[in-house]
């Protein structure tokens, strides 16, 4: 489904991405973690486009990320995602930042986006928050409508970046279930994350990054409890 | 309670209201002088009657509130004494005549002001002045175009093209016809005004004073002379700039 | 202030209510189009202003400074006298237009600053979150960025169209009549100056009152006022 | 052509000292408005962001009358009308009149921009503050107002700049500045006003120029509200 | 030495506080933890005055909160607080944002205080970054030019509010540590956190609070290993 191939991403100096590559299979949920500033989030930004690569592919779904051919606008309702900080329009209610993006990107008329838009409120567990604005709304209702939103794209992969750092423990849990059922679900996912819990319950597989490089690569079990790498041994020590 | 003219007999000074509209009524000279006939009129009084002249320069819109405010004595300026503004300030007799002409483009080809009477012409003059209600009055069928400004923002209209002709006042328009001009007047006159200057209705010692003065100076030939050399002629020109 | 009202002479006013009613209309009307030309292109300047290319940007910033470190009336006189000279057919635009075009690119520069400071203000992470669902760059801008800039620089933007009212009284000098014309006129026939510049400040303050009005509405129409409340 | 270029620099000449003259006068009245009207509208944008209701109200009140009136109407009752309330420290002469009025406006726009700035100060800035011990003035002048001050840079340099042009209506009440000086020059040089006006032009730009370059030097120095 | 007596607190409709009691002993170290929007910030704020109280009593050191008679510029420099998002001056210098507590609110003069701030600034362990402005130093480092500030004054008592939720992970272990170490030099402290990990280790009392009020009180082996309430044992299943 993802396939990344030597992506290397400079900003400025600072060499965020060292030759990173990496194969996401359709369904696969992978997860990321490390360190502060080893380029999880720019990683994760680079599949979608947000930030052009210095070097290497991205192929996504069978199209190249930032190809001349590639209509970056379609292929991104395709890859759904998540923020840390939520980033829903701060001017429109949930329901509204759920049906503009269809509307606007999907083209799909006023009624039928609505219709979409209450429905996947009341999947996520807020159908009663429809008329209320992200500042009205919690941290965990805002996140939930983040997800709502990606979703009502359809999407075929989606992207988490912390997507529960900026909220409250007790919070957290009820996001973490609700991506726990879209993985259950088959939906492809890459989730970046310092909720080990999560990583060790929901994941296929987990990647640790660190300088912007791939350090280790293992399924959970192996991962947390015979961690071969240094850095992460030191990392997981901290964290736990 | 002192009267105007107690006060300027005590202190001594006799403070004028001007506007510096142009030649040659009010203008500040090449060199830097405020002069124009207006101006010298009241030097002439205030030599006479032997008190200081206290110049004080306002625009157009300031003249009549500086008088009412007491922040003057009088105006002295080209001011026509029409019936609604005789209900503001008194005014004396007419010291001269204006009279307001038309003026073209030589390359337009008009002779007198009659031709600019006439449909899809265009007819500059300033704003809300005794030129523009001549203006409107007599080339009704024109459009009249009202300029802020004075008679130098009018005559740029037309030079410029954006008004056929213009209405002003023969005295201020000769220095813009004089010589090799691209302006020429054109004949004949819309309409003749008196020209007086003006004090608080209260104070009427200083009224009787100033129309007394006036047919002093008429009666003895100064107030002639310096129409003359002002108002009729260009002579000034040559002192002055 | 009771010798204020005594020296107020409510019958002259209203001998030239018709008047001032024709001016202030000429001014609301001429103030809507420069209002929104200048907010309209206002735009494409901070954008060009934000630039990555120099010579873009540096085109814009010339514009700005240029225009707001020289006085409006005489950029009103170039427009007007200077604009036929340079270009065959400059003289095309009658007074009307030519004070509009003026006003507008007089206007604009101090819109554009505005703006530019309003987009800055909307977080990065509203236009990734846009982009993320496939919003193409446009479609950013005018459905998430410009709202919200707008709606956070609202006081600026009345405050900048206080002040574009009131210069729409300079179209006098190239023989428009607006509101500020209602009262010259008012003054110069009866010479009752408290009268005509009262009468005219209390219209110049109707126009600014509805302007806050329309602001207002404008605000909650570009998504509502509860949002700003953090 | 030469001709023409000749007889301009002449009139260049010829003007400049006049047009310095009204320069002069343009700059002085501004900057003491500037000054003036800077430290009321501080003080009133200070106190309007302080919780007094009534006085709030009060200056937001002051703020509309005079930014939605034409400058021309209150300088035209500052000089004209104060005086016929018969109060002796009302009797202004033009130039004492001029500052007063210039000062009044100049203060609403200043209001405005500081009471903007010190609500940009986040909230918990203040609140450190008060835990460390500050009294609230402490706090305010210590911590709030510095930072808020940076913000204001850049817009109260707009702000100066128009302040500076409407000087140009002055002359209503008899102050000879830099608009009318050339309008007077005008008078004398039948056929050259646009350029005169463009004269004009060139003087303000030399005054308000550099006023503009210290606003984009302010944004880029003080815009953040940090130190680097 | 702080004593709260019956204290309420109503933000317009909302009850925030509700009839809350307890004490805390010179040297005690207490964690008060509860799900968002319990009061728990709110407590905090009510003990150093930032809140005043709707009804109730708080007394710190001997002197009441909030009364007339007392002078609460001094009282807050015997109460340090350190906030969830650090806010440091950030138009002064690390340095300069310890020194100038000490000018304004002690009178200290700027020699003795800047000698008193340098040795805190080592103390937290960053020695090197006096001269950096708030922009120009990480989180955790803030963080810790936060509690050197609070230190500065000489405070009886030290108040956290989620003095590291804003920090990433492995930065959160640092700082920590230092709160520790204060704690252990006998420094009253009251500290609402998420960390339980910190919790249990340092606090000498756990107080769990919801809706305004003290639900449970224990120590922390009680508090985290047979806890009571009904409430406290499902945040506790959602946190762990
Ligand atoms: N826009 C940018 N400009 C310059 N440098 C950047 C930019 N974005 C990221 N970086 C740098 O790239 C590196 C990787 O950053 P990235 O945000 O991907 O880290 P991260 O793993 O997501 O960290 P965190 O856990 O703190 O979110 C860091 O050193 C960061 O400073
Ligand atoms: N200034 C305020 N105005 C109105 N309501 C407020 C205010 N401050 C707090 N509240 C309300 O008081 C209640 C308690 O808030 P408080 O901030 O004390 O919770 P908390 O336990 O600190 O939560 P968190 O863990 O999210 O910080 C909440 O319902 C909150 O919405
Ligand atoms: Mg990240
Ligand atoms: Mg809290």
């Amino acid at each position: 489904m993802i396939r990344i191939e030597n992506v290397s991403k400079q900003f400025g100096e600072i060499k965020a991405l060292n030759d990173v590559s990496c194969v996401v299979a359709p369904g696969e949920v992978l997860v990321i973690v490390g360190p502060s500033g080893s380029g999880k989030s720019t990683l994760l930004r680079t599949i979608n486009g947000l930030e052009t690569i210095s070097s290497g592919r991205i192929v996504v779904d069978g199209v190249e990320v930032g190809a001349k051919a590639t209509d970056m606008n379609k292929l991104r309702t395709s890859i759904g995602m998540v923020f840390q900080h939520f980033n829903l329009f701060s001017h429109k209610t949930a329901l509204e930042n759920i049906v503009m993006c269809q509307t606007v990107s999907l083209k799909r008329n006023r009624a039928e986006a609505t219709a979409i838009g209450r429905d996947l409120l009341a999947r996520v567990g807020i159908p009663d928050k429809a008329d209320s604005y992200p500042s009205q709304l919690s941290g965990g209702q805002q996140q939930r409508v983040a997800i709502a939103r990606s979703l009502a794209m359809h999407p075929k992969v989606m992207l988490f970046d912390e997507a529960t750092s900026a909220l409250d423990p007790e919070t957290v849990s009820g996001v973490l279930q609700l991506m726990q059922e879209l993985a259950t679900e088959g939906m492809t996912m890459v989730v970046v994350t310092h909720e080990m819990g999560f990583a060790r319950e929901a994941a296929d597989r987990v990647i640790f990054m660190d300088q912007g490089e791939i350090q280790e690569e293992a399924n959970p079990q192996v991962f947390f409890d015979a961690p071969k790498n240094e850095r992460t041994i030191k990392f997981l020590s901290q964290i736990l | 309670q002192q009267t105007t003219m107690d006060k300027i007999a005590t202190e001594g000074k006799i403070t004028v209201a001007v506007q510096t509209q142009g030649p040659p009524v009010s203008f500040v000279d090449s060199k830097g002088e405020r002069t124009g006939l207006v101006i010298d009129i009241m030097k002439m009084m205030a030599e006479d009657m032997g008190v200081e002249l206290v110049i004080q320069d306002y625009d157009w819109k300031g003249l009549i509130p500086a008088l009412k405010s007491g922040k003057v004595d009088l105006i002295a300026a080209d001011m026509t004494p029409t019936a609604k503004r005789s209900m503001q300030v008194v005014f004396t007799d007419p010291v001269f005549f204006a009279e307001n002409v038309a003026f073209a483009l030589k390359s337009k080809g008009f002779t007198k002001w009659q031709d600019l009477n006439a449909d899809g012409m265009t007819v500059a003059a300033t704003q809300a002045s005794t030129y523009a209600d001549a203006a409107r009055k007599h080339i009704s069928k024109a459009e009249l175009k009202e300029y802020a400004g004075g008679t130098a923002q009018t005559t740029q209209a037309v030079a410029a093209g954006r008004a056929d002709g213009g209405v002003t006042d023969k005295a201020s328009l000769a220095q813009y016809t004089a010589g090799d001009s691209e302006f020429m007047m054109l004949d004949g006159v819309l309409a003749q005004e008196p020209l007086g200057f003006a004090v608080r209705p209260d104070s009427l010692h200083l009224l009787f004073t100033l129309n007394n003065y006036i047919g002093l100076i008429r009666y003895d030939g100064r107030l002639q002379e310096r129409l003359a050399y002002w108002w009729e002629s260009l002579d000034w020109e040559k002192d002055h700039k | 202030m009771s010798s204020l009202l005594q020296h107020f002479n409510y019958r002259v006013v209203g001998q030239y209510l018709d008047i001032f009613a024709e001016g202030m209309f000429a001014t609301l009307w001429m103030s809507a189009v420069c209002l929104v030309a200048s907010i309209f292109f206002g735009v494409f300047v901070a954008l060009m202003r934000m630039s990555p290319n120099p010579l873009i940007w540096r085109l814009a910033a010339g514009y700005i400074q240029a225009i707001r470190a020289t006085p409006l009336l005489i950029q009103i006189y170039l427009v007007y006298y200077g604009l036929p000279a340079l270009l065959p057919f400059g003289n095309f635009f009658d007074e009307t237009q030519t004070a509009l075009i003026a006003l507008t690119i007089h206007s604009t520069p101090y819109m554009a600053e505005i703006i530019r400071a309003g987009i800055l203000s909307v977080p990065a992470g509203q236009a990734e979150g846009a982009y993320s669902v496939g919003f193409s760059r446009p479609q950013t801008l005018f459905h998430v960025v410009l709202p919200q800039a707008l709606a956070n620089v609202t006081p600026p933007l009345i405050g900048q169209t206080a002040i574009l009212i009131k210069d729409t009284s300079l179209f006098s000098i190239i023989a428009v009549f607006e509101l500020m014309g209602a009262g010259v006129r008012m003054f110069s026939e009866t010479v009752v100056a408290t009268e005509s510049y009262v009468t005219t400040a209390i219209c110049y303050l109707m126009i600014y009152m509805l302007t806050l009005i329309l602001a207002r509405f404008a605000q909650q129409k570009l998504g509502g006022t509860e949002w700003r409340r953090i | 052509m030469f001709e023409s270029i000749a007889e301009k620099w002449a009139i260049t000449v010829n003007l400049w000292p006049i047009l310095m003259h009204g320069l002069w006068l343009t700059f002085a009245v501004s900057m003491l408005a500037i000054v003036l009207g800077s430290a009321l509208g501080f003080g009133l944008g200070v106190v309007r962001t302080l919780p007094f209701g009534w006085p709030r109200r009060l200056i937001g009140l002051y703020l509309h009358v005079f930014r939605g009136t034409p400058f021309l109407v209150q300088l035209y009752i500052v000089y004209f009308v104060l005086p016929s309330l018969d109060i002796a420290f009302l009797q202004f002469d033009s130039f004492v009149a001029a500052i007063v009025a210039l000062s009044f406006y100049t203060s609403s726009y200043v209001t405005e921009i500081t009471a903007a700035a010190v609500r940009a100060v986040p909230p918990g800035q203040e609140e450190a503050a008060r835990a460390a011990g500050m009294s609230k003035s402490q706090a305010l002048y210590h911590v709030v107002l510095p930072q808020a001050l940076r913000l204001m840079i850049p817009p109260m340099a707009g702000v100066y700049v128009v302040i500076i042009k409407s000087t140009s209506l002055l002359s209503v009440i008899g102050i000879a500045e830099l608009t009318r000086q050339g309008e007077i020059a005008i008078l004398r040089l039948p056929g050259n006003v646009l350029f005169v006006y463009c004269l004009i032009a060139v003087v303000y730009f030399i005054y308000c120029y550099p006023v503009l370059r210290f606003s984009q030097w302010g944004e880029r120095r003080f815009g953040r509200i940090d130190g680097s």
